[in-house]
């Protein structure tokens, strides 16, 4: 019983991590950037989403208007920051990312007060019984929202133009080029669609915590890192698998290995284990 | 030529200046998380103290003098606050300095202060080294052993509940109040079921919540902030969990109140804060900072006025600002403040009741006073 | 005449794919082996296979009789194997100058004890300064190599895979890309050299040119080798000939056409 | 006039500058991007914090730095499994689990850190005094690194590590060397903020300190001893000559970062540089 929440505990976690990591790894596999300040979009989708809602009453529109802005924020941030330093060493745009979500961070603070947000009415109190089963409905939200999310970038990856576009693009930008794709569109659209994605988990936490504060985005920015290296840096489903592991391991982690390490290390600890043991991640990496 | 002028703008923007100001009146210094991660509780603190300073100054200041609240934000940590607290001491000559910070930068500033001899007030920081630094330092908040204890008293004697499961924020305010709750729990005949930490950050305690349900206590002691134990509630009332939950200061914020929604209904915390109190100091405090701010108060925003109108009222009892009268004043003095009259032990370490509040349709309310001052007592060395 | 480098069953894998399948050859001191074979045959992966960048799945590698199959490229590159790239790596952030230098000081590079109390370049700028000008590119010397035309960035190579003074010179294509007079320049270097004791592999896809400089050849085909001799039988065996005709076997014709056909 | 205030302010920046200067060997000079350094200070820290109570200053301060450049050997062995952005990754989780370590162990004092950390009784100048010393000493290692053959061939391991060792470089002994030395000055520095504070507490040693230092190395320019230096304190100060903007002195922070990078990417050091080059060329082009 114990074991069967444990675990489905540790999905909604992981599912929450994959929502985010998943445009993290989008971005990276397209130009090998560590973009840290994704975490400060999430944040910026979730509060997006609580003010709207509170403003207008209505939770779908809050999310629809949420992911359209961060997904616009996601291109000019690659148009006004990531662009003109794409041939530079990758640690200067990591470095620049950094600062700009410091920005961001600060920014929300200022604008919003330090105490954090909440929805007006709590969204989703309700508890789904399964059999013995139950879980808040917040968390089942996590779980089919992530899994709705992904199956969507899934069927966009294999089925459409823009997904054979990308994935020509990721492989080989000249030959890309060569059989006329627009790279630059792309890269635009990737933006985008990596933006909205943390946008969307944005909302999801928001509903989950029914709070949205300056720093929500700092553990994110940094354990969605360790699940992109995890999953084989710019492998969709490797990523999408390692955030899922990680977030049982937490789960399990917590219970049973939190007298001696806290919850980052349990999953760090993890991380360097595989490193180790397989250096590309656990998934081969989606480029040569 | 315009790229020319972007690095000569950039380059001097890493030559700015500053510039400081100095007026003839009397300082009280103070300092603050007010960036960073715990810029919640460094805005409350800091609103409570100019709250205070505000009060005194539009009723004639000290002696005719206004105060200046010397304002500085020492982001949580230590290294930082060390500088800080001697610029304090050293440019701005300020008379007293409040602490409105957690335990690290307040740990660090106390030496400076001893050494320079001038009197330092903890608000709300829970470490025991802090006023061991010497006679100059005093604390108006509650140690976290001795809210630990209350905890303890508040769950075996009043409550009358023995299963309890721990559920503790992992930083030196969780550690010091597990610490004060076990190390009373046996005498109430309290048994520690299980004991579980989670990080500060957290917001998420899933896998917890389950073995919480798994280990079905009476009562959960659940020291945290509001930002954890708002989710923390909703997400143990969401999965059926319901055992008494016991938080602390921490939670003590209509934040609190607002993030659980509902499963807040019921929780009991122990604070400095009583909000039913009839007490002058406290009616006026709840009343001027809702008015001024626009804000419901909380614990830290009442601490941070309390240590601040402790050194106003010292200042003016005192009659000067020679820091030794300041000092004698304050530990031979009782003060009536927004958290109820308040004096001192030889180490400088609060003498006061600890008040016990429950949630009740939407509010805090008064459900008991702890006063038992000498199971209360901090430790005199 | 005693074997310098010996390659005995080399077979390398990436992944599922076999690019070396158990390839022998052996090369004596002073030799100059030309090393031939048409697109994805396999050159590339035997030279970073003899200095190291590839390790085998199976076989051995022997420099002087000494078994180097388990030793890093530094180590081997101490023993005397150096390689240059096909496709050219200078180090971006060096002088062209300094990419010699550095090269030219392995003994000091070699242990960090020494490395960290040498200062003085004094010896290898001037050693770097006459291999620039060996190759014929002493006008670089200051530039950074990003601002080199390929022609250049290929006698750099050269230039600096000599300046750790090889036994055995592992030369991945060095006149591709320069004009008829620098090819011609070079070749003539590197013939000199070989005069005067350095034993090299030459990959080149200009069989005319091979023919001319190189007395023996190997040739690859698919990861295996198919001939092994001197030059002239070697470019009339009918198998050599189909291997660089493609699926096209109907065309035995022996001689120059087909010695023409890497272009 | 020199008071407390900038006597400490020193040793601050002193702090961070011989930080900065121990991480710019591993990431500036040998190219090995570390987000985890800030896990070698605190392991210098808390060794200095244990052994100071027995041992005299020179010898707490020499112990530090080699307690450190042991993890900072581990570290080492472990990032030749791994390259570029796995092992700035891989660092980043060992500072975490550094971390997550020390919160939990009872006799490192967990969270409530160790206290009672014996004067260093050099009184206020003569520490500062020490601070400039160590700095100026690990500047001066760090510029005859850069000049020797060692720094050459750390130079040519950060430019393309493969064909560095088709030239005889050694480069797993040239990246164990950068990894041992720049730990053992975060290891030296660990053990100095150990005396400075006189208590030491996790928190002080977490990701935003490994952050705001490699900040400081690249906004410097990658490898320049003095653009990482400039950067160092300038980065240092700036929240301090900002406090009378408190509320927005992490966002100028923040933008200062932000705009260096993207208007100057060669930091500092390249911002100098070609400002230099432009003048001796006559202007625009």
């Amino acid at each position: 019983m114990l074991h069967v929440e444990l675990v489905l505990q540790g999905l909604v976690n992981g599912s929450m991590y994959a929502v985010i990591a998943v445009g993290l790894t989008l971005v990276y596999g397209l130009l090998r950037i560590l973009h840290v300040a994704h975490a400060g979009l999430f944040t910026l989708g979730a509060y997006i989403t609580v003010l709207i809602t509170n403003a207008t009453g209505s939770l779908p529109l809050a999310v629809a208007v949420s992911a359209v802005t961060v997904g616009v924020a996601g291109m000019l941030v690659y148009r006004l920051l990531y662009e003109p330093l794409l041939d530079r060493p990758p640690y200067v745009a990591l470095i620049a990312s950094i600062g700009l979500f410091i920005c961001m961070e600060e920014g929300y603070r200022i604008v919003f007060g330090p105490y954090g947000n909440s929805f007006d009415t709590m969204q989703l109190t309700e508890r789904i019984n399964i059999g013995p089963i139950g879980m808040a409905a917040a968390d089942a939200a996590m779980l089919v929202g992530a899994v709705v999310l992904l199956t969507g970038l899934g069927l966009l990856m294999k089925r459409t133009r823009f997904g054979v576009a990308w994935r020509a693009t990721v492989t080989d930008p000249a030959m890309a080029r060569a059989f006329g794709i627009d790279t630059v569109k792309v890269r635009y659209v990737n933006f985008f669609i990596a933006s909205a994605l943390a946008a969307a988990a944005g909302a999801l936490v928001a509903v989950l915590n029914n709070l949205v504060e300056p720093t929500m985005g700092s553990v994110p920015s940094y354990k969605s890192l360790a699940i992109i290296v995890l999953g084989g840096l710019g492998n969709v489903g490797g990523t999408l698998a390692a955030a899922l592991l990680l977030g049982v391991i937490e789960a399990y982690g917590t219970i049973y290995a939190g007298s001696f390490l806290d919850r980052d290390a349990i999953a760090f600890v993890f991380l360097i284990a595989v490193l180790m043991v397989r250096p590309q991640g656990l998934f081969a990496t989606g480029r040569p | 030529m315009r790229r020319t002028l972007q690095r000569l703008a950039l380059a001097a923007l890493w030559l700015t200046p500053s510039a400081a100001l100095a007026q003839d009146v009397v300082k009280i210094g103070f300092h603050a998380p007010l960036t960073g991660f715990a810029a919640a509780d460094g805005k409350s603190a800091r609103q409570g103290a100019e709250l205070a300073v505000q009060q005194a100054n539009a009723a004639g200041g000290i002696n005719g003098k206004k105060i200046e609240l010397v304002v500085y934000d020492d982001e949580g940590k230590p290294e930082n606050t060390i500088p800080l607290a001697n610029k304090l001491t050293g440019q701005d000559k300020v008379a007293v300095v409040v602490s409105g910070g957690y335990s690290g930068p307040t740990r660090a500033a106390a030496p400076v202060m001893q050494r320079a001899g001038v009197p330092y007030l903890s608000a709300y920081a829970i470490h025991p080294d802090i006023t061991r630094a010497g006679d100059f330092i005093f604390r108006t908040g509650m140690m976290g052993e001795v809210q630990g204890r209350a905890g303890a008293k508040l769950v075996g004697e009043l409550l009358k509940k023995k299963k309890v499961v721990i559920v503790a924020v992992n930083n030196d305010f969780g550690q010091a109040l597990t610490a004060g709750f076990k190390e009373v729990a046996p005498k109430f005949g309290i048994e520690v079921l299980k004991e579980h930490t989670f990080a500060m950050p957290d917001r998420q305690f899933g896998p917890l919540v389950a073995q919480v349900k798994a280990s079905a206590p009476e009562v959960i002691y659940a020291p945290g902030y509001f930002f954890n134990a708002g989710p923390l509630v909703a997400q143990l009332r969401a999965a059926g969990v319901d055992a008494t939950i016991i938080g602390q200061e921490g939670y003590d914020s209509q934040r609190f109140i607002e993030i659980a929604g509902k499963a807040s209904e019921g929780v009991i915390v122990t604070t400095s804060l009583d909000r039913d109190s009839s007490a002058p100091a406290t009616r006026s405090f709840i009343e001027n900072y809702e008015k001024t701010f626009k804000d419901r108060v909380d614990m830290v925003a009442a601490s941070g006025n309390a240590a601040a109108t402790v050194a106003i009222e010292a200042l003016r009892k005192a009659g000067s600002t020679d820091p030794k009268a300041i000092r004698d004043t304050i530990r031979a003095g009782t003060f009536e403040t927004a958290i109820g009259t308040l004096s001192f032990n030889s180490l400088g370490e609060v003498k006061k009741a600890v008040q016990v509040q429950v949630v009740k349709d939407g509010n805090f309310h008064r459900y008991a006073v702890i006063d038992d001052l000498g199971f209360l007592a901090p430790p005199e060395k | 005449m005693t074997t310098l480098l010996a390659v005995e069953d080399v077979l390398v894998r990436f992944g599922g794919i076999v690019a070396l399948g158990g390839v022998s050859f052996s090369l004596a001191k002073g030799e100059l082996l030309g090393l031939i074979g048409p697109n994805g045959a396999g050159k590339t992966t035997m030279l970073h296979t003899v200095i190291g960048v590839v390790k085998p799945t199976e076989g051995r590698i022997l420099v002087a009789d000494r078994d180097v199959t388990r030793l890093a490229p530094d180590a081997r590159a101490r023993l005397g194997v150096a390689l240059t790239h096909q496709i050219v790596r200078p180090f971006r952030g060096l002088s062209v100058l300094d990419n010699v230098t550095l090269a030219a000081g392995f003994a000091k590079t070699t242990h960090l004890a020494r490395a960290i109390v040498s200062v003085s370049r004094t010896a290898e700028r001037a050693r770097a300064r006459e291999l620039l000008a060996l190759v014929g590119i002493a006008d670089y010397a200051d530039a950074a190599p990003g601002v080199l035309p390929l022609g250049a960035l290929k006698r750099l190579e050269v230039a600096r895979a000599l300046a750790i003074s090889p036994a055995v010179l592992l030369l991945d294509e060095p006149l591709a890309g320069l004009n008829s007079v620098e090819a011609a320049r070079l070749a003539a270097t590197l013939a000199d050299l070989n005069a005067s004791g350095i034993t090299m592999i030459l990959i080149e896809h200009n069989l005319a040119k091979v023919a001319e400089i190189c007395p023996r050849l190997v040739v690859l085909d698919n990861g295996r080798k198919i001939a092994d001799g001197p030059t002239a039988a070697v470019l009339a065996d009918p198998q050599v000939i189909a291997a660089y005709m493609g699926q096209d076997t109907s065309g035995r014709e022996p001689g120059r056409e087909a010695a023409h056909a890497g272009g | 006039m020199i008071g407390a205030y900038e006597i400490t302010l020193v040793a601050v920046v002193s702090i961070n500058l011989m930080l900065a200067l121990g991480l710019n060997l591993i990431t500036g000079f040998c190219g090995q991007v570390s987000l985890g350094h800030a896990a070698f200070f605190g392991t210098g820290a808390y060794a200095a914090a244990l052994a100071a109570g027995g041992l005299s200053l020179p010898v707490v301060l020499v112990l530090a730095g080699l307690v450190a450049c042991a993890l900072g050997l581990l570290v080492g062995v472990a990032s030749l499994r791994v390259r570029e952005d796995f092992l700035a990754i891989t660092t980043m989780g060992v500072g975490f689990v550094f971390l997550g370590f020390v919160r939990k162990q009872g006799w490192l004092g967990a969270e409530m850190g160790l206290t009672d950390i014996p004067d260093h009784g050099l009184g206020d100048i003569g520490f500062v005094g020490l601070c400039l010393a160590l700095v100026a000493a690990m500047a001066a290692l760090s510029w005859h690194i850069k000049r020797s053959w060692m720094g050459f061939g750390f130079a040519a391991v950060a430019d393309d590590e493969r064909t560095a060792r088709t030239l005889g470089i050694n480069a797993a002994a040239y990246k164990l060397a950068a990894f041992v030395i720049g730990t053992f000055l975060a290891g030296v520095a660990g053990a100095v903020y150990a005396y400075f504070t006189r208590f030491i507490i996790p928190s002080a040693f977490g990701f935003t300190v490994s952050i705001s230092i490699l900040t400081m190395v690249i906004v410097g320019g990658v490898g320049s001893i003095w653009g990482v230096v400039a950067a160092c304190v300038v980065l240092t100060l700036l929240p301090e000559f900002s406090r009378v903007i408190n509320d927005y002195k992490l966002l100028l922070y923040g933008a200062l970062i932000v705009l260096t990078m993207r208007f100057a990417p060669g930091g500092l050091a390249g911002l100098v540089r070609s400002l230099v080059a432009r003048r001796s060329t006559g202007g625009a082009p």
